[in-house]
Formats: structure tokens, C-alpha cells, sequence
């Protein structure tokens, strides 16, 4: 057995309302950092798999983030081997 | 491509030929598209009632208490002195399903907006919920989720959520039920209505951008069943924001304090286009409306878009313009954005321009008061006699402490906390008897009045007799007012229902509705508002019928120590008040959770003994430690639940074995020492707290530690 | 002007730590975050709520408020200053109070009465108590874990003035509600003049309301008002 | 002016407890995961900031980070420019 590492990055779907986003912004702009035109925010998940080979576990990833990691309805992931 | 999207657009939008026929009628051509799309929506089911409109006459809010019934956005009853509350209950069944946790928190936010719109602080939420079983995994994310999105939006937007309910069954699977209740106090001459009638007023947005959040998302979700892969409706997740909703309610309260506002309209389903043609058509007039003036998220949205966006915490103000700079100047120190939209005009056209084009000029009244109204056919379901004549059974030695183990560990009987621990519930400083108890009750600081609200529906009774199903919901829901020591005063209902265009899920409704009304009737408790959420189906399958009400009770003076389920005693006498059992097994929790079983026909209520019933309870409250209804799992879990809540175990005496267990309605249990009893109802006492285990004397005898055990993990165990 | 009550966009606990204030016999004005003169107040509490939404970080965007200068300066000063919830977070967060707070444990939002000990008197919140004493006092929050890297440093200096613990007074992991390290649910600072705390006293200010056993801490803190502590 | 985009991962300081870490790897596990030995939770934020050269839009992101987007009590960040 071999420990793969993964970086699961997960997004807010476009166009859905992002209100902590904005009110970081905002925040931001009150702090003075006029130039900030947008933000957005996002989870990063570091994952260590145990597993035979890095096929298996690329797909056992997946399989977390389709069951529970990330939500399909609001939000988009990308799985990022790390080596 | 499928065939739908090759149908003439009022098709796409769900619209028949008939009511686009009529349409053209009003006009006197053919409707632009953003025309379309408004009647679309504000005709739909959801918006316009027009399926159950023709039955809801059957309510009455006909009592001198009642300042505001149905039909504005939150019905307001007067609580003296210059008090009002104002209460309503609204679902958010379909978007709960596609997103739990938005769906919920938007649920909330919502129904937060119907009360603050009418002038009042929204000072608690209910939620009353229905889930599949928790054996599949999706119905414990349902749950999860909900339940966090209640607590996420709930608790931030600082509002306490005092209780709720819950319900399990396998007809929820697809179709999970999501309602929420919330209340509000205010000062009488704060009430704000929604009709704008000063011509040259000025319409201006409040809070949220607008996005394109949701478009005919309330309408399309509530209107329409649910089909396997049915993934289009995705994009249509609302976001919550509990933050601007908070900044909102304080800026549209200050408003009111000052008097500058002359009506407030919320945003909700069909957005904009809703809120102005509603308080220009409420004040008889009409309203010229500028789009390119409305604060925007993102840029390039069309006509169409803006008018139907579903952008959460929004508010329309209808403001004198002497007034404009003043409420703009509040809403900037709130910290929300604001745009004056719209000038109200003589009518009765609502006209709208989008960049220097007219994009639409219709009557402003004829979208909510010219929708069509459906004299749907109904049927009573075939098989229910065979339903009825299949009477549930149980022995007449039935083993007391088997039964209760079961029982108790049933999630919809066991400790409901691990919801409500989740949520706010002391808030504001006026919960008295907080979730956990037949009713919440909260006083109203300042004052010796206190109202009281629960939340009740039981949708397997309502299945078996949809009339005595939904009264008995009434019924209940006042004992439980009452044990706190209120008296029934005002009632909100959500009318959760199947497809009704089946004749047999409109001949549910229509004896829901029927039944209902009548129990209102008995107790003098005027009908102030409700929802109707239809179309509850997945895949041709309807949800058990599930009307829910909201029983405001009110009380003054409050009990000086109201009863509680943990005030009991060792050595205290335990007494039961009420109408002798009947034998009421019909979807008991004995029958469904032991047998397995849902069959018989639910006992009929006396409407003279409810009122009494009712009356005797309130009045023990002001005297007694211990009051609690007896309902699901009867007499037995109703003992349990004061045993575990006092720490303290009972023995009672020898009764017939299935007694234990029997559901007939309107019957209570008292706990207090011995000859203090002070009420001229017929009671029996039945038995003693004390020791350390709950004794049935025949029927058998289980540990307090055990029942306590059983009772605390049965939601908690099938959720981790 | 006696106490200030701070109040950012999202506080709601603002009229609940008035009224237990009121009962205790202080009188307190609200302050909105946006104000920068709190010149005559003889304390400052900030209450609990979501100031911001608590987004991006509990406390993050609160901590730069107009008025949050001005706490700063007369905390400094040594004017008394209470963070309850919210307001604690914000204090952390303003480096007034060391540590920081972070989702709890089970991650669900916790709504309940909890036992707390108290630690130590030497603070403006626990003055009038007495140490080893077991209050029975509300918790509302999702991020009330309490967590610091310095937290060898903390105990040793008597910072911590109160912990979660059973009705008898013993803390273990069972009586740790959102998983604080060390069992933290209030601590004060080296000068002894700012304290936070996560459950709400206010919320136990009246037998009506289940438990009066949050008086002794407003009653301290109104006692600090007049009697500078040390 | 340009518009440069970064983005910023936040961790949670090493040492300090990860509730988000902890209960993911055991919901995980609870469905049949097994083979996941550990999670641990970041967040990110995509920044977008209007500047004359990236040097400075660099420069003022940093001092976002130092200020606002990360509580140097509990968190480490990282910086990293996206094109
Ligand atoms: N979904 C929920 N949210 C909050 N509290 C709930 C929920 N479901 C049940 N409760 C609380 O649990 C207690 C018991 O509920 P229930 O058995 O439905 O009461 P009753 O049978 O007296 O109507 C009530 O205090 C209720 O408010
Ligand atoms: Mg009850």
C-alpha cells in the first residue's frame, strides 16, 4: 500500500450568489484596497489515500467528492494529484 | 431536444392555451415576452391559489381580536394595549429537495420578510418538517442539511427558532416537507400595509442586488412535480444571505418608526414584477416602473430577468417623494442598497420600460386578481373503506416495556433536541418554556401577556380521514397552547398536498380543508393566514396529505411558573384529564411502529368536550407543576417523557394494557402533590413520581436509565 | 455615559445584555460601529450576534470598525471591556484577548445551557465570584472552540477565568461542548480589565428564564465600572 | 491598468485543532472510505485587483493577507498568481 496525495479545490458554481464574497470585498475596499474588483471564495481539501496504485485512488477520490466533498448542486471541484 | 421545448412559449412557461387566451383578452393583443413571463408566474400555483382558492372560504377569521385575515402578507391579531402580533407559516418543500441547506435558509428568510413587511419585529421561527426514513442516506442529508440551513440563516439573522415538528415517512422520500412559521410583535400603529395609493409616490428597492437568482424558481419548484432527471431546475438554488436580511429588518423597522413608509411589499416569488403590480393593484392604481434603475448583480440581464429574478432580501417601499432623500439616507446608514424604481400613477397600467423600450403595460390589478380560479373535480379515494375496515390490533396483555423500548426509540417520538439545540431558541430574552415542551411559550417583556405557538400536522391520520386527520391537527395543536397556559386565539395553516389535478388528492384537500374549518369553528379561533403548496409529488406518487397548522395562543396574565415537563416530583400524584379512551389506534405510533401497520379510521371529536378540554387546561396551568398532552404513543410515552424530563421514575396503577397506548385525542396528563389538583373536570389519578424506574405494574416495568437512554439516541444514533 | 454597548451590522444581543445590565443597575447607551467617541463611557461591552454575517472569519471585519479604535484605546487605558459570544471572538480577533475561536467540534451550531467553573476573581467578569464556583450559563454559538498556540503561556499567567465542566465541577472531554482547548470558555488579559467569554450570561439573568446564575458576572463587571480592577 | 488575478489558500496553523479536517475524514469513513488517512481543510479566496503593474498588485494582495484575510493566530497563507 501506497499513501497518493490529492488536492480536492472546490468552487461556487458561477452566476449563484456569493454574499461572503462580497462582503469581503467590501470589507476590503473599507480598508482601503480600492483596486480589489472581485472575490470569491473556495475549500481546498489535502487528502491522503492509501492504495495499491494511484488509478484506484484517483477514483476513490472522485467517488468522495460525487458522495460528500462537494455539493453538485452550488458547487464545481478539480482533483489535483500532489506528489 | 425535447417536444417541450419546441411548444409555444406559454407552453414552456406552464401556461394552457386557455389562460393565454385570456391573457390576450385583458390586453386586447398578444402579451410581449416579459408580459408572458410575469402572467406566467403570477398565475401559477403557487402565486395564485387558483386550484384551492375556490375551497378557502371555508375559513374564517371572523373574530373582533383579528385586525388584519388572509390576504395580506401576514394575517395580525390584537393582543390589547396597543400590542398586535402577526404570525404566518409558508413552505419551502421543492427547493429544500434540490438544496437542503439553501432551501431552508431561504425558507426562513422569507417567511421573516412576510412578517417584517406588516411592521413588526419578527421575534420567532417554527419549523415543521417531513422527511423519508432515515434508513436512506439521502433523507439523513435532507435532514442534516435542512436543519443546519435553519440554523445558519435562523440564528444569524438573529431571530430564535422555539420549536417545530417532525414527521417520518416513506411517501416524504422524493419529497421531503419543509414549513416555517414565524411571529411578530408590534405596536399598533406601526402596521404597514402593502396598498400603494397616493399617486406620485415613489417605489424603491431595498437590500440585495439583484441577480439572476431563482428566475420563476418559487413557481416552477412549487408548481410543478418532480420527474427522474429533472436537472434543469438546478440552476435555480436561491442563496441566503442572513446578514443583509438583518440589516434589512432593522432599516425597514427604523422606516416605520418614522412613518416613512406608506406600504412595503417583500420580494418574492416573480420578484419584482409581483411587488409592484400587488401594491399599485392593492391601492387601485397603477405604476410606471424604470429597470435600468434597478441595483443590479450582474449587468447584462434582460427585461424579463430582472422582473422574475427571485433574489432574496428584497423589500419594495412605497415612499412620499419629500420623503426619498430621508429613506435613502437610512437605508446607506444600514448599510443596504437602495433604488428608487418606480412613481405611482392613477392606473391602472403597470408600465415598465428597459433601456428606453417599453417591455411591458398591463393592468396592474388583473395579474393577481384575474387569475383564473380552478373548480378542480375530486373523488374520494376507492379503497378507503377496505382502509377503514382493517382495524389495528393490539393485545390485551400488551408488555408495557417492550412497547415503550420501541417506542421511544422511534426518531419521530425520541428527543427531538439534537435539532433544536442547533438553533437560537433564547434569544431577545423572552422564551419562558422554551422547544421540548406541547408548546413554546414566550412573554412579552414590559407587559403580563404571553403568547404561546405550536406547530402541529399528522399526515398519516390525515391519509386515513383527511376531515378528522386535519381537525384533530387543530384540536391538538390547542391542547398543546393550552398546557402552557394560553388560550387558542389565531391559527395559520400550510395546506401541503399531492397533484391536484388527481381527484383524489383534491378530495383530500377539500375534506382537510372542511375538517379543519370546523374545528376552528368549535374552538372561536379565527383563521389568520396559511399557504397552500401543491403538486408534492415524484413520479406520480403523492405525499401522504399534510396539513400543518400554526396555533398562536395568548395569555394574560402568563402563569407565574408555567408548567414544564421537568417540574416533576418524587411523591407528586400523576392525574389524567379528558375523555375516556376509545379505542383510537388508527396510525398510532403503537400500530405503525409495532404492527408495522397503517390501516382502521381515526375516532371523531366532540367538538363541546374539546372546548372544554381546552379551557380546563389553561386554567390548571396557572396552578399546576406539570401539564402534557397525550399524542403519539399515548398515555405511556407521555409518562416517559415527564419521567426522563424530571428525572424521576412513576409507578402507575394497573390499567388495561392497550389504555397505555391509545391515541384518542384530547386527553392530559398532571403532575402535583396530592389534593392540590384545583380544576372541576372529571380526572383520575392514575399513579405516583418516585424511584428509579417507570412501573406499569402488569404491563411490565422498565429502568429510568434505560428509557432515558433509548429516548436520547434515537435521532442521533441514525444520523452518525 | 455609563456602559457603551457596541452594536455592528449583524449584532443582536444588544438589547438582551441591556436589560441583564439594567438589572444589575447599570445603565448603557448603544453605540453604532460607525461612531468614534466613546470619551465618558466607564465600560465597554460588546455583544453577542454575527457582526458582518461572520463572514470570512468570525470577528475579522468587526475588529476594523470605525469605533474599534476607540475600544482599543480604552482598553489600553484600562477601561472595562467584555466580549460575550461575538464580541469575544472580535476582542480575539483585535488582539485584545489572546487566542482565537474556531468551528466547534461536532461542527453544529450548539444551543444549550452549559456548566462553567470559575477560575480565578481576578477579572473584571468574575470578581463578585468565587473561585471554584459552578454557573449554569447559555452557549449560542458555532465557533466557540477556543484555540491558542500559546496556551502554556495563558495558563501559566492565570488568564483563564472560567472553564466547561459538569454540574459537580469536573471537566473532561464529556463536559467540553465544542472541543476549547484546555476547556477555555473565558479568559481575561494581563491588565485585567478586558474579558471574553463564549457562553451568555445574559441569558441566565432571570429565574423566568431558567437561571440567574449570570448575574454574579454582570454584577461583577457592573462593580468594575465603579471600582477600577487591577 | 491591468487586472491581475491571485489566488490565496488559507490553512489552519499546524498544532491547532481542525474540526473541518476531522469530522470530513470521519464522515468519509463512515460511508466506506476506509482508506483515507487523513483530511485537512483550507480555505481559498480568488482575488482580482486592478493595478498598473503586477509587482504592486502583488504587494497589495500580500498586505490584504497580512490585515484582513488571514488571523496570523491561527493561519498561514499562500500567495500565487493565476493568469
Ligand atoms: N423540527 C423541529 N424543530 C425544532 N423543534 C422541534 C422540531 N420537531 C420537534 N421539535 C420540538 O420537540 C418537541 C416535541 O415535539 P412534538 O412531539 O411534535 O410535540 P407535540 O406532540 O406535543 O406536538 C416540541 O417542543 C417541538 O417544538
Ligand atoms: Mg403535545
Amino acid at each position: 500500500m501506497t499513501a497518493f496525495r490529492y488536492r480536492v479545490t472546490i468552487n461556487r458554481k458561477r452566476g449563484l450568489s456569493d454574499p461572503e464574497g462580497a462582503t469581503t470585498r467590501k470589507a476590503l475596499q473599507d480598508l482601503g484596497f480600492i483596486s480589489v474588483e472581485s472575490v470569491s471564495f473556495g475549500r481546498i481539501l489535502d487528502l491522503e489515500v492509501d492504495s495499491s496504485d494511484a488509478e484506484t485512488a484517483q477514483a476513490e477520490v472522485e467517488a468522495m467528492c460525487a458522495k460528500l466533498l462537494a455539493n453538485p448542486v452550488m458547487e464545481d471541484f478539480t482533483i489535483e494529484a500532489v506528489s | 431536444m425535447t417536444a417541450k421545448d419546441q411548444a409555444p412559449p406559454h407552453i414552456q412557461l406552464g401556461m394552457t392555451d386557455e389562460e393565454y387566451e385570456h391573457v390576450i383578452e385583458i390586453l386586447g393583443r398578444e402579451p410581449m415576452a416579459a408580459e408572458l413571463a410575469m402572467y406566467s408566474v403570477m398565475w401559477s400555483e403557487h402565486c395564485s391559489y387558483k386550484s384551492s382558492r375556490a375551497h378557502l372560504g371555508a375559513f374564517s377569521a371572523d373574530q373582533p381580536w383579528v385586525v388584519v385575515g388572509p390576504g395580506e402578507n401576514a394575517g395580525v391579531v390584537d393582543l390589547g394595549d396597543g400590542w398586535l402580533a402577526a404570525l404566518r407559516i409558508e413552505s419551502h418543500n421543492h427547493p429544500s429537495y434540490v438544496e437542503p441547506y439553501q432551501g431552508a435558509a431561504t425558507g426562513v428568510g422569507g417567511i421573516l420578510r412576510d412578517v417584517f413587511t406588516m411592521g413588526a419585529r419578527p421575534i420567532a421561527v417554527w419549523d415543521p418538517l417531513r422527511f423519508g426514513p432515515l434508513d436512506e442516506p439521502r433523507n439523513r442529508y435532507l435532514l442534516e442539511g435542512v436543519v443546519s440551513g435553519i440554523a445558519g440563516y435562523g440564528n444569524a439573522v438573529g431571530v430564535p427558532t422555539l420549536g417545530g415538528e417532525i414527521e417520518f415517512a416513506d411517501r416524504f422520500s422524493q419529497n421531503p416537507l419543509v414549513n416555517v412559521m414565524a411571529l411578530g410583535i408590534l405596536q399598533r400603529d406601526q402596521l404597514v400595509l402593502s396598498a400603494a395609493s397616493e399617486v406620485g409616490s415613489l417605489a424603491i428597492l431595498l437590500g440585495n442586488a439583484t441577480g439572476r437568482d431563482g428566475i420563476g424558481g418559487a413557481s416552477i419548484l412549487a408548481s410543478a412535480s418532480f420527474e427522474e432527471g429533472d436537472e434543469e431546475k438546478r440552476p435555480n438554488v436561491q442563496v441566503g444571505d442572513p446578514f443583509e436580511e438583518k440589516k434589512l429588518i432593522e432599516a425597514c423597522l427604523e422606516l416605520y418608526d418614522r412613518g416613512l413608509v406608506e406600504a412595503i411589499q417583500d420580494l418574492g416569488a416573480a420578484g419584482i414584477s409581483c411587488a409592484t403590480s400587488e401594491t399599485a393593484g392593492n391601492g387601485g392604481r397603477g405604476m410606471e416602473v424604470d429597470l435600468d434603475r434597478v441595483h443590479l448583480r450582474e449587468p447584462d440581464m434582460t427585461a424579463g430577468e430582472i422582473l422574475m429574478s427571485e433574489s432574496q432580501e428584497r423589500m419594495l417601499a412605497i415612499v412620499r417623494p419629500e420623503d426619498e432623500a430621508e429613506v435613502l439616507a437610512l437605508a446607506k446608514r444600514w448599510e443596504i442598497e437602495a433604488s428608487t424604481i418606480g412613481t405611482v400613477t392613477e392606473g391602472p397600467q403597470l408600465v415598465v420600460h428597459h433601456r428606453d423600450e417599453l417591455v411591458a403595460d398591463v393592468p396592474a390589478a388583473s395579474l393577481a386578481d384575474d387569475a383564473p380560479v380552478y373548480h378542480r373535480p375530486f373523488e374520494r379515494p376507492g379503497d378507503l373503506d377496505e382502509i377503514w375496515a382493517r382495524e389495528p390490533e393490539v393485545p390485551p396483555d400488551v408488555d408495557a416495556a417492550a412497547t415503550l423500548r420501541l417506542l421511544l426509540d422511534d426518531p419521530a417520538i425520541g428527543d427531538r433536541s439534537w435539532i433544536w439545540t442547533q438553533y437560537d431558541h433564547m434569544l431577545f430574552l423572552n422564551t419562558v418554556v422554551g422547544p421540548g415542551h406541547d408548546g413554546s411559550l414566550l412573554r412579552i417583556k414590559e407587559t403580563d401577556k404571553g403568547l404561546a405557538v405550536s406547530t402541529d400536522g399528522d399526515a398519516l391520520r390525515t391519509y386515513l380521514d383527511a376531515r378528522r386527520g386535519a381537525a384533530r391537527i387543530v384540536f391538538e395543536s390547542a391542547l398543546n397552547v393550552a398546557v402552557t397556559g394560553a388560550r387558542p386565539y389565531a391559527l395559520v395553516d400550510n395546506l401541503n398536498f399531492g397533484n391536484p389535478e388527481v381527484p383524489e388528492v383534491m378530495w383530500q384537500f377539500v375534506e382537510a380543508v372542511e375538517g379543519m374549518a370546523w374545528a376552528c369553528g368549535e374552538l372561536d379561533v379565527p383563521v389568520v393566514g396559511g399557504n397552500v403548496s401543491f403538486y408534492n409529488q415524484t413520479d406520480g406518487v403523492d405525499i401522504y396529505p399534510a396539513p400543518v397548522v400554526g396555533m398562536l395562543g395568548f395569555c394574560e396574565p402568563m402563569p407565574e411558573r408555567p408548567p414544564r415537563l421537568d417540574r416533576a416530583e418524587p411523591g407528586m400524584s400523576i392525574y389524567v384529564l379528558g375523555p375516556e379512551t376509545v379505542g383510537d389506534f388508527a396510525a398510532s405510533a403503537y400500530d405503525r411502529i409495532v404492527n408495522g401497520e397503517l390501516r382502521g379510521r381515526p375516532a371523531d371529536v366532540d367538538g363541546d368536550a374539546a372546548r372544554h378540554v381546552v379551557a380546563a387546561a389553561a386554567t390548571l396551568a396557572h396552578t399546576t407543576p406539570v401539564l402534557h398532552d397525550i399524542s403519539s404513543g399515548g398515555l405511556a410515552v407521555a409518562l416517559a417523557e415527564i419521567a426522563i424530563a424530571s428525572r424521576c421514575g412513576l409507578t402507575v396503577d394497573t390499567m388495561p394494557g392497550p389504555e397505555l397506548f391509545d391515541e384518542t385525542p384530547l386527553r392530559f396528563v398532571a403532575v402535583t402533590h396530592d389534593d392540590e389538583l384545583d380544576t372541576n373536570e372529571p380526572h383520575r389519578r392514575i399513579g405516583t413520581m418516585g424511584g428509579d424506574v417507570l412501573d406499569f405494574g402488569d404491563a411490565g416495568r422498565i429502568d429510568l436509565a434505560e428509557a432515558t437512554e433509548l429516548f436520547r439516541n434515537a435521532l442521533p444514533r441514525r444520523l452518525h | 455615559m455609563t456602559v457603551a454597548v457596541v452594536v455592528f451590522p449583524g449584532t443582536n444581543c444588544e438589547h438582551d445584555i441591556v436589560h441583564a445590565l439594567d438589572l444589575a443597575g447599570a445603565e448603557s447607551e448603544l453605540v453604532w460601529h460607525t461612531d468614534t467617541d466613546l470619551s465618558g463611557a466607564m465600560g465597554v461591552v460588546l455583544p453577542g450576534g454575527f457582526a458582518h454575517g461572520d463572514y470570512l472569519r468570525t470577528g475579522a471585519i468587526a475588529r476594523f470598525s470605525p469605533i474599534m479604535a476607540e475600544v482599543e484605546r480604552l482598553a489600553i487605558e484600562g477601561t472595562p471591556t467584555l466580549g460575550i459570544c461575538n464580541g469575544f471572538q472580535i476582542l480575539c480577533e483585535a488582539g485584545l484577548l489572546p487566542g482565537a475561536l474556531v468551528a466547534n467540534r461536532d461542527l453544529a451550531f450548539i444551543c444549550k445551557p452549559v456548566h462553567l467553573r470559575v477560575e480565578s476573581t481576578e477579572s473584571i467578569l468574575t470578581r463578585s465570584a468565587t473561585v471554584g464556583q459552578v454557573l449554569e450559563i447559555p452557549l449560542n454559538s458555532y465557533e466557540g472552540n477556543y484555540v491558542a498556540a500559546d496556551l502554556d503561556a495563558i495558563e501559566a499567567d492565570g488568564d483563564v477565568i472560567l472553564r466547561y465542566c459538569d454540574a459537580t465541577g469536573r471537566s473532561d472531554e464529556t463536559s467540553n461542548p465544542n472541543g476549547s482547548m484546555n476547556a477555555i470558555a473565558g479568559i481575561t488579559n494581563r491588565g485585567r480589565n478586558v474579558a471574553g467569554l463564549m457562553p451568555h450570561p445574559e441569558r441566565a439573568s432571570e429565574s423566568i428564564l431558567g437561571s440567574e446564575d449570570g448575574m454574579v458576572l454582570i454584577e461583577s463587571f457592573v462593580a468594575s465600572l465603579t471600582v477600577p480592577a487591577t
